[in-house]
């Protein structure tokens, strides 16, 4: 028993297809994944090591666009998996999975990362703002977003979460750019399609929408 | 046994809050355990599959290792600072500013919101017969991929090549010995501080790192002394990209001038070599003289010699020739037009 | 043509809310319950044949469901299907026991989730025979050289494959870095007197050039999901045609296009490597028949690059001769062309088509080998040909000019075809010269000249500040813009709305909107009365234009415009019918149909539709044209009854082929003691008809100008020729180009002159566009350091500083993933 | 644990790369472990060496009083060879050992030197010395079960004195020559992978697999020669060996330790002596 809860946790690998599945099924059904056998499992990781300091349990609470979420979360796990494949939240894409791209950028703590390259576990206690978390409640989009939709920013729009999340952290910092102060602000995002001139074109009017709410 | 490049093996996640408890960690882990500091190195390893460590221990938690802050004798920058703190900080970007160049240089925005000083330093080379997981001699085999006849190796050494052709691909490191930094180790017999150039090694001495860093061994913070605050700095990093990219060669510079002459002066070179070269050499050769573009000239043909060029990275030894010239000779070249 | 309500108008599309929200989803986005994860076993030798395959330790893990092999594929039909589709995919299997390049998927596994998927793949051990491998297509002609495939190393026109090995003194040639002009090539065509028009050229350019492979890099990879539902096979994929992808899908699987529901709203790039979606969308589905529970295949970045397709790469030899005036008297062309593992390219043929059309030589010949590598499978990327074309002759004749003394602009008008001019690399009865319907060349380059300050910029050139000196240039292209004879389908429904069904991909061109604007041209305002329905076979949609070669939006904005003049005979038959009067005698608009001069007496869409429900046959589609594609009519029959059907095949009349035409101008900087160089401008304009949306048309000549950029400066796929083994396996070592790699803005134009071939007078941009970007620059860095360094992309700064160095003796360097 | 470390080729086959490094220790131990049992062994079990068979007096007189040994060059060649292969030894090991310093060019150079010294003295040894001198006879053998059944308590005759070498001399060179050539072999062939003076470089001579195998023979006889260099200083410095070792700086030995350990009739140090010897020992054998 002891043995078996041991691998389980060490090669999060062998696990049973049963409870996999259960747990898909949960995800499926787009709420946080959680079940009394993993609470179980949890509070035995690798037994003796747990008193010891910084290993950290399996099942964390995220704060996801303003919402504590209960998620069922791998030590290898990575924010931008959790999100699209937990948390259902899959406007964050995953482009390259290298941090290389951008399509999975998303804000933590009002700071750009990518989140294919971080781990869940390291964002515990901090706020993650999704692409999903722009709007209000009442569908009024943000001026990034309202800024991307005047001026037709984007073509295939893959990347057009990352680069708008990566706008948005930017505007915090620097409300009022010039072109290309926020053209090397965005160019941690890859465009494919390169629409860069008609992306910039929406940010530099994101910026001002930003600056004087003029977008509602 | 088939190998794939996809998913992070599962691991032990460690997530010490403090020096003690990261070092008791190690210590308890042993060689197995893996470092963890932003990441941006660790997670190829990792999702490639090529390193499947059993622990891996997070430093995101020690705040002792985070921020800048001033001392009696300059500033000291703790290990898990990002590169976007150290690139924004007040006191560097008025004093150190040749520090915030080049930490400015590095990949991409996102990546310097997460990835660290000591991260930057500490990096792995990036030759791509490696990074394939071929047998090399870094990886502790017994061939060099790239120094082979038909060898791709446009981003290789041309100096102090070892078997190993592989370069250091460091932003930072260049400008940190420029500046004349140290670096302060925590190791299982205690503290230690050696000067910049120290921290990196070379094939000769050991093929499979690119620092002295031990298992065991942790980067806690860099010390830049004032001696060069507020010189006259210059760093150019030249690539394909404007983004994303390593360096296919980058230079760093202070000095101080005497009049028209240069003064005191310390130049640093990266991705020329296994380590980031300090040029010792052109620093006296042009201590003393005026700062012109003979001079330039003159230490720019100086730092080249003894290269040797592959079949693809002739290029090298004209690009470092001429940056290091502009390193001493001023960088009016270097601004475009847009 | 400025009466147009919509043609010609910025609008809101109606897909952008979804996608600046992440509600809009891709196929890697849908979920399903009990989803399995999927993952492949990549060949690790170039070219070997599977000996034996042990998957009893990974079959033994729990967690593991299945694992699929080649032998397990369905035996797919020789004919891709009834329907009729233009073209076939590129004849790789999904999954092979003979991998023919590093990376090729040898078998995939599902498992309950990704980890254990790795996993289990590593624990799988495949017993690998290597056969003899060829990276660089001059390699294997050199004598003894390996080939690509065990069959031979050229892939013959016919579709098969032979032997062709090069002589000694050929290599001698080669060695010297020039391509031999009296080697075997594996085509050859001509038109006219070569050697005479040489004999008249008073400046003759004589060079070896080389272009490299790119891989498409869409950023969405080519994911996708699967699951069957009462013997349907339901597949979330990423394609840029979703009608023509059914048909192939189907035979990829094994089963009736009708028991496929493809459904892809949104697709994250294609760039011709999604033309037919992909092949590997058969393993979810396989693997789902297998396992009886939905299979999600997530195609990593790598994964991506090994099968995402790539451009083919040319070593070629090119020689113009040039009359004082600058006429083009005589071209010959020899491109080897890097053809990958599957099937014969066209680029290096397309190239010459093109040449013939946009220069129109007095005199061409064409001779090329499709060389086989044991590299990725190709296929057409955004200007098939057109990119390694312009990026080859454009600097030629810019060096031309100026040998000349000719002005840049004027060499490019004299040589410049005008509409119904004559092209083609054959003039034989089978395979006549054709004609060009509309090509407005001279008239973009004179508006470019007028926008850019021409005479006045192009004094720039060779201009030095410190060590950066200027560059200027222009350049003009050409690429098939346009299709005909698909089918248009609208509903117009009892809830008043207008329903344009869309069987083309929504890859981000917004064609798939911008050409139901055509329907609303004939059925008039509001725009808010139309709802498109696209993305989803299950929604009964029309058989529709592959969504590549810049077809759609002239092919559809016909198919729309017949569609909806079907829909308003119809409507004024029903009104003429319960108002009295001719049918001419009412006029559509505004949602209503109404007599003509009295907009109160008539009826409104709504009731229209009421009323052709109650009417039935034609007119709410139970009546169906044979005319008609059979997957239409399915459509149609599925929609029967819901409201006035609007449908019909393409049938307007056209004269000659459709092209659209590009004047680019641009100024570069480069450094010349780092090797680096920058864009300072570059600007596009077009000759692509009537512009249907400008927004979108700006989009397409700027985000397909940076695409050439890429081309140009900084992509690349490297290879270690020992081994057969691709190294630059990451973007940053591949190095698709950013946001930092142009102007810092840039303006576009458009000659807008309607086609008249199109009711709306549209012409297609996309291919045009991007081999504008990349011919552009080329000519500008080579005007700027006078140099040779272009002769071969991409120029990166070391290839500046080696050429620099070398005071342009150097020759160019063949060698290919180098 | 594996004695070789294995790896994945660009190919995915599975390849030796080199020995396991812990061999290095494992072959120092049992090296070290040898000398203490071999010391425990002269000390306090190894009786009075007895050897059966005399020397004529009138051969006794003909030998000098320093009967000359070892050439100038032989001398001259052992101490080369024996500088190189311990700076050879210390600049492969000393650095897996956790001593790093720039080792490589040195290790090249002194191959480079055993190399040639090597081949100089197969040479030398065929031509200029008495070939045979060094490779056991069959007296050699006899003797040698002879001293194991004497150990043994069994009545046999006691063995004779040696020819020029010790049989255990005589073995020893053989496992040198083993090793040597196995590390001189694989290391000529190492000098193409890195760049030295001696050829254009071509790593790939050989398959992964036979490069593999080749790194692994060359360590293991490395691993080999730090025992055997240890044993064989060992006994250079054995009060008992001194003589021996002495010869080796000076060229000769005393007629006294001669004749106490060499037999003059196998080991012709006299011409005259020749015959004489011959009959004594052919009388001896028949009564």
């Amino acid at each position: 028993m002891d043995e078996d809860i041991k691998s389980n946790d060490a090669t999060d690998t062998h696990a049973d297809v049963s409870r996999r599945a259960f747990i898909k099924g949960v995800i499926g059904s787009g709420a946080a994944a959680f079940s009394a056998g993993y609470l179980f499992r949890a509070s035995l990781v690798v037994p003796g090591l747990l008193a010891q300091a910084g290993v950290s349990e399996r099942l964390i609470t995220l704060n996801v666009n303003g919402q504590q979420r209960r998620v069922d979360v791998s030590k290898q796990e990575t924010l931008a998996w959790t999100l699209r494949y937990k948390l259902g939240l899959t406007g964050t894409k995953l482009g390259c999975d290298r941090a290389e791209c951008g399509a999975c950028t998303v804000l933590i703590d009002d700071i750009p990362r990518y989140s294919c390259s971080v781990l869940t576990h390291t964002v515990r206690g901090g706020h993650v703002l999704t692409i999903e978390g722009l709007a209000s409640a009442d569908g009024t989009l943000h001026p990034v977003q309202r800024a991307v939709v005047d001026e037709q920013g984007f073509q295939c729009a893959f990347c057009m979460s990352g680069f708008i999340m990566s706008a948005v952290g930017f505007l915090k910092q620097r409300p009022d750019p010039t072109r290309p102060e926020f053209a090397r602000g965005l160019s941690g995002n890859l465009c494919r399609c390169c629409d860069y001139n008609k992306i910039l074109n929406s940010m530099m009017r994101a910026a001002e929408y930003t600056r004087n709410g003029s977008h509602v | 046994m088939a190998v794939i490049h996809d998913v992070m093996p599962a691991f032990l996640l460690l997530q010490p809050g403090s020096l003690a408890d990261a070092q008791k960690l190690l210590e308890q882990q042993g060689p197995d355990a893996w470092i963890l500091a932003g990441g941006l190195d660790s997670f190829d390893w990792l999702k490639d599959r090529m390193r499947k460590p059993k622990a891996v221990i997070d430093l995101s938690g020690v705040q002792e290792l985070k921020g800048v802050r001033s001392t009696s004798d300059g500033i000291e920058i703790g290990a898990m600072t990002t590169l976007t703190e150290v690139a924004k900080h007040p006191l560097i970007q008025q004093k150190y500013h040749l520090l915030a160049e080049a930490a400015e240089a590095v990949a991409s925005p996102q990546i310097r919101n997460q990835a660290t000083i000591g991260g930057n330093v500490s990096q792995d080379a990036r030759c791509w017969y490696y990074r394939a997981g071929w047998p090399c001699y870094r990886a502790g085999g017994n061939i060099c991929y790239a120094d082979t006849p038909d060898g791709r190796n446009r981003e290789h050494a041309i100096l102090h090549a070892e078997r190993c052709v592989a370069v250091n691909p460091s932003d930072t490191a260049p400008a940190l010995i420029a500046l004349d930094a140290r670096f302060v180790l925590q190791t299982a017999k205690g503290e230690r501080v050696i000067s910049a150039e120290d921290y990196f090694v070379g094939p000769d001495i050991d093929i499979t790192r690119l620092t002295i860093l031990r298992p065991g061994d942790l980067l806690s913070s860099i010390r830049v002394p004032a001696t060069w605050a507020g010189a006259r700095f210059y760093f150019e990093k030249i690539r394909d990209r404007q983004v994303w990219d390593f360096p296919l060669l980058n230079v760093a510079s202070a000095m101080t001038l005497l009049g028209d002459r240069i003064e005191r002066i310390r130049i640093a070179v990266n991705a020329v070599a296994a380590r980031p070269l300090r040029l010792a050499s052109v620093e006296r050769a042009v201590t003393g003289k005026p700062r012109s573009a003979a001079t330039g000239e003159m230490g720019g043909n100086l730092a080249v010699q003894g290269a040797v060029s592959l079949q693809f990275n002739s290029y090298k030894v004209p690009l470092m020739r001429n940056l290091v010239k502009r390193a001493i000779a001023g960088g009016q070249e270097a601004t475009w037009t847009s | 043509m400025s009466d147009y309500k919509f043609i010609g108008k910025n609008y809101q599309t109606p897909d952008l809310v979804a996608k600046v929200t992440g509600r809009a989803k891709y196929a890697e986005d849908f979920r399903a319950e009990g989803m399995l994860f999927c993952k492949l076993l990549l060949s690790p030798e170039p070219h070997a044949r599977v000996r034996h395959v042990d998957a009893r330790a990974a079959l033994a893990m729990s967690g593991v469901a299945a694992v699929l092999t080649a032998d397990e594929l369905p035996i797919v039909r020789p004919d891709p299907d009834p329907t009729g589709a233009e073209e076939s995919e590129d004849g790789s299997p999904c999954l092979t026991n003979e991998p023919v390049f590093e990376g090729e998927p040898i078998l995939a596994v599902a498992a309950v989730d990704e980890a254990v998927a790795a996993e289990a793949i590593e624990r799988i051990h495949v017993d690998l025979e290597q056969l003899p491998f060829a990276i660089d297509p001059i390699d294997s002609l050199r004598p003894g050289g390996p080939d690509a495939r065990t069959t031979g190393n050229v892939f013959t026109v016919g579709g098969g494959i032979k032997r062709v090995k090069w002589t000694s003194q050929d290599m001698q040639e080669v060695a010297a870095g020039r391509i031999p002009w009296n080697a075997e090539a594996g085509e050859e065509t001509a038109v006219g007197a070569v050697d005479a028009g040489f004999k008249h050229a008073d400046v003759i350019l004589d060079e070896t050039l080389f272009q490299q492979s790119t891989p498409h890099q869409t950023l969405e990879s080519r994911s996708a999901m699967a699951y069957w539902r009462n013997g349907k096979l339901y597949l979330h994929g990423s394609t840029q045609s979703v009608a023509q992808t059914v048909p192939f899908l189907a035979r990829w699987v094994g089963i009736d296009p009708a028991q496929v529901v493809l459904v892809s709203e949104y697709c994250g790039g294609g760039f011709g490597s999604k033309a037919l979606g992909a092949n590997s969308m058969a393993i979810p589905a396989l693997l789902s028949k297998k396992t009886g529970r939905p299979v999600m295949m997530r195609i990593s970045r790598e994964e991506e690059t090994y099968i995402g397709r790539m451009r083919p790469g040319f070593q070629a030899r090119v020689k113009i001769g040039f009359r004082k005036d600058g006429r083009i008297t005589a071209m010959d062309l020899f491109i080897i062309e890097d053809s990958g593992p599957y099937e014969r390219q066209a680029d290096n043929e397309i190239t010459a088509l093109i040449a013939s059309l946009l220069y129109q030589p007095m005199a061409l010949r064409f001779r090329g080998l499709s060389v086989a590598t044991n590299t990725p499978p190709r296929c057409a990327q955004r200007g098939p040909g057109g990119m390694q074309g312009a990026s080859m002759l454009e600097p030629l004749l810019s060096r031309a000019a100026r040998q000349l003394g000719v002005d840049e602009v004027a060499i490019r008008k004299i040589n410049a075809p005008s509409d119904g001019s004559l092209y083609g690399i054959t003039d034989t009865t089978e395979r006549p010269r054709q004609r060009v319907a509309t090509a407005r060349v001279r008239e973009a380059l004179d508006r470019g000249a007028e926008l850019f300050k021409w005479q006045e910029r192009q004094q720039h050139n060779g201009e030095r500040r410190g060590s950066k000196v200027r560059g200027v240039s222009t350049i003009v292209g050409a690429y098939v813009a346009g299709t005909v004879g698909f089918d248009g389908l609208l509903v117009i429904k009892p809830d008043g709305k207008v329903y344009v069904h869309q069987g083309i991909g929504n890859l981000g061109t917004h064609s798939v909107m911008d050409t139901a604007r055509a329907a609303a041209e004939v059925l008039g305002p509001p725009w808010e009365n139309y709802e498109i329905v696209w993305g989803n076979t299950a929604n009964s949609l029309p058989w529709s234009s592959q969504q590549d070669g810049s077809q759609t939006t002239h092919a559809h904005t016909r198919a729309n415009y017949a569609a909806a003049l079907d829909a308003k005979r119809k409507l004024q038959e029903i009104a003429a019918k319960d108002l009295g009067g001719t049918p001419e005698g009412y006029d559509v608009n505004n949602g209503r149909v109404y007599q003509r001069g009295m907009p109160g007496r008539g009826l409104t869409f709504a009731q229209a539709a009421a009323r052709a429900i109650a009417l039935g046959g034609k007119y709410d589609g139970h009546d169906v044209s044979p005319k008609l594609n059979a997957m239409t009519r399915t459509s149609v029959q599925t929609l029967a009854g819901q409201g006035l059907i609007g449908v019909a095949k393409d049938e307007f009349p056209h004269q000659g082929a459709v092209w659209s035409f590009i004047a680019a101008f641009a100024e570069v900087e480069v450094d010349t003691e780092t090797g680096e160089h920058r864009i300072l401008e570059y600007l596009p304009v077009a000759d692509v008809g009537t512009v249907v949306h400008p927004r979108s048309l700006g989009a397409q000549l700027h985000g397909g100008g940076i695409q050439g950029f890429g081309h140009a400066r900084t992509q690349n796929i490297v290879y270690e020729p020992t081994y057969g083994k691709l190294i630059s396996r990451r973007l940053y070592q591949n190095k698709p180009p950013t946001i930092l790699d142009m102007p810092l803005e840039m303006q576009w134009e458009a000659v807008n002159i309607p086609d008249p071939s199109n009711p709306v007078g549209a012409k297609g941009v996309g291919e045009v566009a991007a081999l504008a970007g990349s011919a552009a620059v080329l000519c500008a860095i080579q005007n700027a350091i006078g140099n040779r360094c272009v002769l071969r992309t991409p120029v990166t700064p070391d290839r500046v500083l080696e050429a620099l160095a070398a005071k342009g003796a150097h020759s160019v360097r063949l060698t290919a993933y180098a | 644990m594996d004695v070789l470390e294995w790896a994945i080729d660009p190919w995915g086959h599975r390849v030796p790369i080199h020995i396991a490094w812990f061999l290095i220790q494992v072959a120092f131990f049992s090296a070290v472990a040898f000398l203490i049992v071999h010391a425990f062994y002269i000390r306090f079990f190894a009786g009075e060496k007895q050897w059966s068979g005399t020397t004529a007096p009138e051969v006794v007189a003909a030998i000098p009083e320093r009967v000359p040994r070892h050439s100038r060059v032989a001398r001259a060649f052992h101490w080369l060879m024996a500088a190189s292969m311990l700076t050879l030894l210390v600049t492969a090991f000393l650095p897996k050992v956790g001593v790093e310093f720039p080792w490589l060019t040195l290790h090249w150079i002194a191959g480079a030197i055993l190399t040639a010294s090597v081949v100089f003295h197969i040479i030398h040894a065929s031509f200029w010395l008495d070939f045979w001198a060094i490779w056991p006879d069959k007296t050699d053998i006899v003797d040698a079960i002879r001293r194991l059944r004497r150990f043994f308590g069994q009545a046999v005759p006691a063995p004779r004195r040696f020819a020029k070498y010790p049989l255990e001399n005589k073995g020893f060179h053989g496992a040198i020559i083993a090793a040597g050539l196995s590390v001189i072999a694989t290391g000529v062939f190492m000098m193409f992978r890195v760049r030295t003076v001696f050829f254009p470089r071509d790593p790939y001579l050989f398959t992964d697999a036979t490069w593999g195998w080749m790194y692994v023979l060359h360590g293991l006889a490395g691993v080999g020669l730090i025992a055997l260099v240890m044993i064989h200083v060992y006994f250079g410095l054995r009060p008992e060996k001194r003589p021996i070792t002495k010869s080796m700086i000076f060229g000769w030995m005393s007629r006294d330790f001669v004749l106490k350990e060499h037999d003059p009739a196998r080991w012709v140090v006299t011409p005259v002596a020749v015959h004489a010897a011959r009959d004594e020992e052919a009388l001896r054998d028949a009564s």
